[in-house]
C-alpha cells in the first residue's frame, strides 16, 4: 500500500497557542481513513495545513512523497488534494453545473487567449469539463439540479454539490469535513455508502466526522486528535477499544452522534 | 529635491503637520467607525463635514461676526465658539443619523451588495454637495477672525497660535471622549460587539440598528467638531470643502487600518506630516502622489494597515 | 436666486419672441422667425459661475439695449447661451449643438481658456465667430484659427506686467501657480521674465486650503516679492497664511485677473489691501457710472470683473449686425476688418484675432475696494 | 386578485426573454442580433424631440457620453462586476488611453488604428505594474489604492511637459478615412461607428470569456476568493487578467475619445470619471453585461435629457441615484441567471 498524502511530525503555532503538536498522519492508495477527536482537537487545522492555506511551524507535508510544503493552495489542489468544508461554503451565485465544471478546469491547459479566440483545444476542454461535471452530478445523484443556482439547493444538495466539486479535481486524496453534519440517520447510511462508493472509483478519503458509528461502519483507518495531539491510531475496533480515547471522550461519543 | 527646508522649517511644518493632522484623525474616525459595523465606505461623510463647516459660517453670521478687523476677548471667544462646536456636531451627528436611515438602512435590512451601498453614498454626497451649491451661491463663504494668529509662544520654527493650541487640546479631549465612549458605555460595547461579529451580537441582543445610528451619530459628531476646528484654522469654506478632505481623511484610515481607531488617528498624525514634508521637499503638486506611493508601500509590507484590522474576518 | 435669474431670462426670450411676432424682420437667416442668436458660453453653475453669470449679464444687458433702440429693419437678436461649468470636457457636445443652430451667428466667450480650447475647433470648422471676453491663454489663437477673437491681452502681456511689478517691487522674487491652465501658463511667463530674480517656485491646487508649506518655502527664500498665478478663492487664503507668519508678513503679493474680485477683498479681508493685482480690463463700475447703474437696475447685483469685458465684445457683434450683417461669413468679415467703439476702448482686432490695443492696468485694494493704480502696458 | 397577481409575478422579461432566447432557432437568433446592432448603428439618425437631447447636440451625446462611457463601464464591469475587484481609479486606463494618442497622434504622426492598440498595450502594462503588487490586497484597500493610482496619472500628465501640462494637448489628429467615411469635428457620427464597433469588439470578447473558463475562475473568485483557491483556480493569475483587460478597454476607449474631441486637458481624467463608471455599472446590475450596459447609456443620457433643468440637474440625478439603489439594489437588470429544474425521474426540464 502506498503511501498518497503523508503528514510527518507536524506542529502548528498561533502566536505561541499550540494547535498541532508533532502530528503524524497518512492516507493510502484505496483507503479511507478518517481522522476524529473532540471539538478543537485540531483536525480542521490539519486540513488547513494540508491543504497549503497555513504554513506549519514545524513538519512537512508530502503527496506522493513529494512535498507541498509551500505551494499555494491552487497548486497543490491541482497537485491531487481536494477538500470539501466544515460550513458548506460554494459559489452560491453559480449554477450547480459551474460549481463542478469550475472544478473541473482545474485539470485543464486551455488559458484566457485561447478562451477568447476559441481555439480548438479550449472548445474540446469546456466539452471535457462540462460532461465530467455531468457525469459527476448524476454520480452523486443531483443531475436534477444542474440548473439551479447553489445558494437555492436544499441543505442535503449542496454537501452533495460540494463534495461533486472537489470530486471534479480528480485529486489523489479527497478530504471531507464532517459530510454528514446536520443529516438524518437515513441520509447519514446513503452518505456511507457514497463515501464507499467514491472510495471504489479509486480515490482515497481522509474523512473528519463526529458521527462515531459513520466513521466506524466505513473507515479502514482511524486516527484520533485531542488537544492537537494524535493519541492513537487503528482499525475501528482497536479504536473502539482503545483506553485513552475513551478517556478523551468520555461520554462524548454519543451525544457527538 | 529640497531637504534643507525641511532641516531648517522643520518644527514648524511639524506643528501645521500635527494640526491638520488631528482635523483629519477627527474625520477619519467617522469613516473607520462605520467601517467597523457595517464594512462600508461612507462616502457622503465627507459631505457631513461640509454641513458642519456651514453650521459654524451660519452661527457667525447669527452673531454678527465679521471680517477680520476686531479679535473677540477670550471669553465671549470661548463662549461663542463653545456654542459653534456643539451646534455644528449636532448638526452633522443629526445628518449623519438622517444619513444612514434615508440612504443605508433599507439596503442594509435587504442585505444588498456593500456597492449597492456605496452608490447610494455617492448618490447622497452629490445630492448634498449640489445642495449647498445652490443654497450658498457656489461661492466662498469667510469665516471671521475669531483669534488673533500672533503666535502665543514659539518652539523654533514653531509658532504655537491659540487657535492651534485650542485645535489639538480639543481634538485630543474628542479623542479621549470617544475612546471612553466606546469602551465604556452599553452602546459603545454594542459597537465593538457588531464590529466583532454582527450575528452573535444580534444573538446577544445587541439591538443593531440603535448602534449603527449610534455610530453614524458618533461620526457625525466628531466630523462637526472637527469642521468648527477647520474654520477656526482656515476661515473659508465652500460646498466642496468635503472632497479633497474627505479623500485624505479616509486614506488616512486605510493607511492606519481602516476599522481599527487608533490606526485611524495614528494614520492622520503619519499623513498630515507626510503631506507637510513631502510638499516642502518636491513641491505641493507631487505631495499626493508621494502620499499615495509611501501607502501602497505601507500596505505591501503590512496589508492591513500600519496598525492592522481590529476586526479579523472569520477564516475557512 | 437661481429661480430669480431663470425666470428674468426666460421673461427676456418671451418678450423678444413677442416682438418678433408683431413685427419680422426682413434680414435675417431662413427659419429663424426672423431673428439671429448670439450664445454666451461660459460657467453659469458650478465652482466659477460667480465670474461666469456678471459675463452673461454683460452680454444679456447689450442685447436688451440693442433690442430697444434698434430700427424695425434690423433684425431682432436673441439671447442663448450654453452653460460649460467652466469645465472642458462639457463644452464639446455643447458647442456642436451651437454650431448646428443656424439661427446662431456668433459666439461671447468662452470663459476660461480651457473650455474654449475645447469648443474652438467645432466654431472654426463652422466659422462661427468667437470673441472672448475672458479666455487670455496664448495659445488659442493658434486652436481658433480665424474665428477667435479676444478683447483682452493675453498672458503673453499680461505675464510680463506682473513681472514688471514684481521688479520694481523687489529683488527676491517667488512664483507660485495653482496648475490651471490660466495660472500655470501665466506662471510660466513670468518665471522666465524675472529669471534673474527668481528665488523659487511652487504648485498648488485649486482648492488648496493649506499653504503653510509654501509660506515655510516663501520664508526660506527669503523672497520679498510673491507672485500668484491663479483664481482668488487659494489667492485670498494664500495671503492670508502669508500675512499670518511673521517672517512672511512684510512680502509683496503681486496677482493677475483671477484674483482682481470683489470676492477676493471679502475672503481676505484686510490682507487684500496693499496687494498688487494687473488685468487687461477695466472695471465697468469705474468705466461707466451709467450703465452701471442700469446694471445693477436690471440685475439686483453689482458688475464683476469681465463684466465690462463681455458686453463690448458682444457690441461688436452687435455693430456688425447693425451694419446689416446677418450671417456668419458677413458677421466674420466684419469683425476681422472693421473696429468698433466700446466703454472705455476702440476694438480692433490683428490677424490672431488679439486686440490690436493691448494694455494691461494696473490696480490695488486701498481700505477694502479695487482701485486703479495707472496703466502698465499700452501697445 | 390572487390570480392576477400570479400572473404578475409570472411576467418577468429578462426570464421570459431568456425562455424566449433558448427557444429560438438559429435564424431567429441571427435575425435579432442584425436588427439590435442594425437599431445601434442607426441612433444617430433618430435625433427626434423625444429621444433627442434638448440642449447638446444629440450625436455628440452618443459619442461622448454615452458611448464612451458605455465602453468603459463594459470593461469596469469585468473587473468590479465579474471578479469582486473594486476599482476606483478606471479612469486612469482612460487617461492614458487618450494621451497615448494624442501624444503620439499630434507629435509623432501615428495614425489612430496604431494608437487604440498601443493606448491599451500601455494601459496593459500599467495595470501589471499596479496589480502585481496591489492586487494582493483586500477589496477596500485595493479601492483606497487604485482611487490613488487614478490621481497619480492626473497629476502626473499636469507636471510633465510632453502631455502640455495643464494646458493639455490641442489639434489631436482624427483617424484618414475609412469606406470614404471622413471623420470630420463636425460630424461625431463616425467617430460613433467606431466606439460602437469597439464596443461590439469587447462585448464578443467578453462574452466569450464569461462563458468559458476565465469566466467561471472570476465568478468564483467573487465568490469566494479562499475556495476558488481550494478548487484550483489560479486566484492572483485571473484577477491579474481581470485588472490587466479591462485597462486595455479602458486605454482603447480613451484613444478613440481623445480623437474625437481633438483636444484634451489634465482635467478631464479626475476621480469623478472613475466614481461615474462605478455607478454604470451597479447601477446597470454588476455582472450582467446587458444590464451594464443598459444602466450606463440610462446614468450618462439622463443627465443631458435633464439639461433643461439646468442648475437642479446633478441635484435630481444624486436623488435619484439614491432611490434607485434603494428600489433595486442589485441594479436596474440584476445578475440572475434563469434557473432551470430538471424532473428527478424523466430529467426534463420543469417549466415554472
Amino acid at each position: 500500500m502506498t503511501k498518497l498524502l503523508e503528514v510527518k511530525n507536524l506542529t502548528m503555532e498561533f502566536g505561541g497557542v499550540v494547535a498541532l503538536k508533532e502530528v503524524n498522519l497518512h492516507v493510502s492508495a484505496g483507503e479511507i481513513a478518517a481522522l476524529i477527536g473532540p471539538n478543537g482537537a485540531g483536525k480542521t487545522t490539519v486540513f488547513n495545513v494540508v491543504t497549503g492555506y497555513y504554513q506549519p511551524t514545524k513538519g512537512d507535508v508530502s503527496l506522493n512523497s513529494q512535498s507541498v510544503l509551500g505551494l499555494k493552495p491552487n497548486k497543490i489542489a491541482r497537485l491531487g488534494l481536494a477538500r470539501t468544508f466544515q460550513n458548506i461554503r460554494l459559489f452560491g451565485d453559480m449554477t450547480a453545473l459551474e460549481n463542478v465544471m469550475t472544478g473541473a478546469d482545474a485539470r485543464n491547459k486551455v488559458g484566457l487567449i485561447g478562451s477568447i479566440f476559441g481555439t480548438s483545444t479550449s472548445r474540446q476542454d469546456e466539452k471535457l469539463s462540462h460532461s465530467r461535471a455531468a457525469e459527476l452530478l448524476t454520480f452523486m445523484g443531483i443531475s436534477h439540479r444542474s440548473g439551479q443556482l447553489a445558494r437555492n439547493l436544499p441543505y442535503g444538495d449542496q454537501r452533495r454539490l460540494e463534495i461533486a466539486r472537489a470530486l471534479a479535481l480528480e485529486p489523489k486524496v479527497l478530504l471531507l469535513d464532517e459530510p454528514a453534519a446536520g443529516f438524518n440517520p437515513q441520509e447519514k447510511v446513503e452518505l456511507g455508502e457514497l463515501i464507499k462508493k467514491i472510495r471504489d472509483a479509486g480515490f482515497a478519503v481522509l474523512l473528519i466526522e463526529h458521527d462515531m458509528s459513520l466513521v466506524m461502519k466505513i473507515s479502514d483507518r482511524v486516527s484520533v486528535l485531542d488537544f492537537g495531539q494524535k493519541i492513537a491510531e487503528g482499525t475501528p475496533s482497536e479504536i473502539q477499544s482503545n483506553q485513552k480515547v475513551i478517556d478523551a471522550y468520555l461520554g462524548v461519543v454519543d451525544n457527538a452522534s | 529635491m529640497d531637504f534643507s527646508i525641511l532641516w531648517s522649517e522643520f518644527f514648524g511644518l511639524t506643528l501645521d503637520g500635527i494640526v491638520v493632522g488631528a482635523i483629519y484623525a477627527l474625520v477619519s474616525l467617522g469613516y473607520t467607525l462605520v467601517y467597523g459595523v457595517l464594512r462600508l465606505i461612507n462616502f457622503a461623510h465627507s459631505e457631513i463635514f461640509m454641513i458642519g463647516t456651514f453650521t459654524s459660517l451660519g452661527l457667525s453670521i447669527v452673531f454678527g461676526y465679521t471680517g477680520l478687523e476686531e479679535p473677540l476677548g477670550i471669553v465671549l471667544f470661548f463662549f461663542v465658539f463653545l456654542v459653534m462646536a456643539l451646534a455644528s456636531g449636532i448638526a452633522s451627528g443629526m445628518s449623519a443619523v438622517l444619513l444612514e436611515f434615508v440612504a443605508y438602512r433599507r439596503l442594509r435590512r435587504r442585505g444588498a451588495n456593500c456597492l449597492s451601498s456605496l452608490i447610494s453614498a455617492i448618490g447622497a454626497s452629490f445630492f448634498l454637495v449640489e445642495l449647498f451649491r445652490l443654497t450658498t451661491e457656489s461661492k466662498d463663504w469667510d469665516f471671521p477672525r475669531m483669534l488673533s494668529k500672533d503666535p502665543v509662544f514659539s518652539i523654533s520654527t514653531a509658532y504655537f497660535t491659540l487657535d492651534k493650541i485650542i485645535i489639538l487640546l480639543g481634538a485630543f479631549g474628542l479623542m479621549f471622549g470617544l475612546d471612553r465612549i466606546i469602551n465604556t458605555t452599553r452602546l459603545g460595547r454594542g459597537i465593538r460587539a457588531v464590529s466583532q461579529d454582527e450575528k452573535t451580537a444580534i444573538l446577544m441582543g445587541v439591538n443593531v440598528d440603535r448602534v449603527i445610528s449610534f455610530t453614524f451619530l458618533l461620526g457625525g459628531v466628531l466630523a462637526g467638531f472637527a469642521s468648527t476646528f477647520y474654520m477656526l484654522f482656515y476661515e473659508s469654506t465652500k460646498f466642496n470643502v468635503g472632497f479633497l478632505l474627505g479623500i485624505s481623511a479616509f486614506t488616512a484610515a486605510v493607511l492606519g487600518g481602516i476599522g481599527n481607531i487608533r490606526g485611524a488617528l495614528v494614520g492622520s498624525f503619519v499623513l498630515g506630516l507626510l503631506q507637510q514634508y513631502s510638499s516642502v521637499v518636491l513641491g505641493y503638486n507631487w505631495r499626493d502622489v508621494v502620499t499615495f506611493v509611501i501607502l501602497v508601500f505601507v500596505l505591501l509590507f503590512k496589508p492591513t494597515g500600519l496598525f492592522g484590522e481590529a476586526i479579523q474576518r472569520a477564516r475557512v | 436666486m437661481s429661480l430669480v435669474k431663470r425666470s428674468i431670462g426666460v421673461a427676456a426670450s418671451v418678450a423678444v419672441a413677442f416682438a418678433t411676432f408683431v413685427a419680422p424682420a426682413q434680414a435675417a437667416p431662413a427659419g429663424c422667425n426672423g431673428n439671429i442668436k448670439l450664445v454666451f458660453q461660459g460657467g453659469l453653475t458650478g465652482g466659477a459661475a460667480q465670474t461666469g453669470i456678471g459675463e452673461y449679464n454683460g452680454f444679456r444687458l447689450a442685447i436688451l439695449q440693442y433690442n430697444e433702440k434698434k430700427t424695425a429693419s434690423q433684425p431682432k437678436v436673441e439671447v442663448a447661451s450654453i452653460d460649460t461649468q467652466a469645465s472642458g470636457s462639457q463644452s464639446p457636445a455643447l458647442a456642436l449643438k451651437t454650431v448646428n443652430d443656424r439661427c446662431v451667428v456668433g459666439v461671447v466667450g468662452g470663459m476660461y481658456s480651457g473650455e474654449t480650447a475645447a469648443a474652438l475647433p467645432y466654431y472654426l470648422k463652422a466659422g462661427l465667430p468667437v470673441i472672448s471676453p475672458s479666455a487670455t491663454n496664448p495659445t488659442l489663437p493658434s486652436v481658433g484659427g480665424d474665428v477667435f477673437h479676444r478683447v483682452v491681452a493675453n498672458d503673453l502681456v499680461q505675464g510680463p506686467a506682473m513681472s514688471k511689478i514684481a521688479k520694481r517691487e523687489g529683488k527676491r522674487i517667488f512664483v507660485v501657480d495653482d496648475q490651471t491652465t490660466y495660472g500655470k501658463g501665466l506662471a510660466d511667463i513670468i518665471k522666465k521674465d524675472v529669471k534673474a530674480t527668481l528665488v523659487g517656485k511652487d504648485s498648488v491646487t485649486e482648492g488648496t486650503t493649506n499653504f503653510s508649506s509654501v509660506v515655510a518655502k516663501v520664508k526660506k527664500a527669503k523672497a520679498d516679492v510673491v507672485v500668484y498665478a491663479g483664481y482668488y478663492p487659494e489667492a485670498s487664503k494664500f495671503i492670508k497664511q502669508l500675512r499670518n507668519n511673521a517672517a512672511t508678513k512684510n512680502v509683496k503679493f503681486v496677482s493677475g485677473d483671477g484674483v482682481l474680485d470683489e470676492e477676493y477683498i471679502l475672503l481676505a479681508g484686510k490682507y487684500a489691501n496693499n496687494t498688487y493685482l494687473t488685468a487687461p480690463a477695466y472695471f465697468l463700475g469705474a468705466a461707466d457710472k451709467a450703465l452701471t447703474a442700469t446694471y445693477k437696475k436690471e440685475y439686483g447685483v453689482n458688475p464683476r470683473i469681465y463684466t465690462l469685458e463681455a458686453y463690448n465684445a458682444t457690441l461688436f457683434f452687435l455693430e456688425a449686425i447693425k451694419a446689416g450683417n446677418t450671417d456668419k461669413p458677413s458677421i466674420l468679415k466684419f469683425i476681422n476688418t472693421k473696429s468698433v467703439k466700446g466703454i472705455g476702448t476702440t476694438m480692433k482686432f490683428d490677424k490672431a484675432g488679439e486686440p490690436s490695443k493691448k494694455f494691461i492696468n494696473e490696480f490695488t485694494v486701498k481700505n477694502g475696494k479695487i482701485a486703479y493704480v495707472r496703466n502698465l502696458i499700452n501697445r | 386578485m390572487s390570480s392576477y397577481k400570479t400572473v404578475l409575478s409570472k411576467i418577468n422579461l429578462r426570464d421570459s426573454f431568456g425562455a424566449w432566447w433558448e427557444n429560438a432557432t438559429k435564424r431567429q437568433r441571427i435575425i435579432f442580433r442584425v436588427a439590435l446592432i442594425g437599431l445601434f448603428y442607426a441612433l444617430p439618425f433618430l435625433d427626434n424631440p423625444i429621444i433627442g437631447t434638448p440642449e447638446t447636440n444629440f450625436q455628440s451625446v452618443l459619442f461622448y457620453p454615452l458611448a464612451v462611457f458605455v465602453v468603459m463601464a463594459v470593461g469596469l464591469n469585468i473587473v468590479v462586476g465579474k471578479s469582486g475587484i473594486l476599482d476606483l481609479g478606471y479612469v486612469a486606463f482612460f487617461a492614458i488611453g487618450a494621451y497615448t494618442h494624442a501624444v503620439l497622434g499630434t507629435f509623432y504622426g501615428v495614425n489612430l488604428w496604431i494608437n487604440i492598440i498601443l493606448g491599451a498595450a500601455f494601459a496593459m502594462v500599467a495595470g501589471v505594474i499596479l496589480g502585481l503588487p496591489a492586487l494582493r490586497l483586500r477589496g477596500d484597500y485595493l479601492a483606497i489604492i487604485t482611487l490613488g493610482f487614478g490621481e497619480i496619472v492626473r497629476i502626473v500628465a499636469l507636471n510633465l511637459e510632453f502631455t502640455g501640462g495643464a494646458a493639455g494637448i490641442q489639434g489631436i489628429p482624427a483617424p484618414p478615412n475609412i469606406f470614404n467615411v471622413t471623420f470630420d469635428v463636425l460630424d461625431p457620427k463616425p467617430h460613433y461607428w467606431l466606439m460602437l464597433t469597439f464596443t461590439m469588439l469587447v462585448v464578443w470578447m467578453y462574452m466569450r470569456l464569461g462563458k468559458r473558463r476565465p469566466g467561471r475562475a472570476w465568478e468564483a473568485i467573487r465568490e469566494d476568493e479562499d475556495v476558488a483557491e481550494f478548487m484550483g483556480v489560479e486566484t492572483t493569475k485571473y484577477k491579474l487578467w481581470a485588472f490587466v483587460l479591462g485597462g486595455a478597454i479602458g486605454g482603447g476607449a480613451g484613444a478613440i475619445y481623445a480623437s474625437q474631441v481633438a483636444s484634451i486637458l489634465p482635467d478631464y481624467f479626475t476621480l469623478n470619471v472613475s466614481i461615474l463608471v462605478l455607478a454604470c455599472v451597479v447601477f446597470g446590475g454588476m455582472g450582467n453585461i446587458w444590464g451594464v450596459i443598459a444602466g450606463a447609456a440610462l446614468l450618462q443620457y439622463l443627465p443631458e435629457k435633464l439639461r433643461f433643468l439646468s442648475e437642479t440637474r446633478i441635484l435630481i440625478f444624486g436623488l435619484l441615484m439614491v432611490v434607485m439603489m434603494n428600489i433595486r439594489p442589485d441594479g436596474l437588470f440584476p445578475r440572475k441567471k434563469r434557473e432551470k429544474v430538471y424532473d428527478k425521474v424523466t430529467g426534463q426540464e420543469i417549466s415554472r
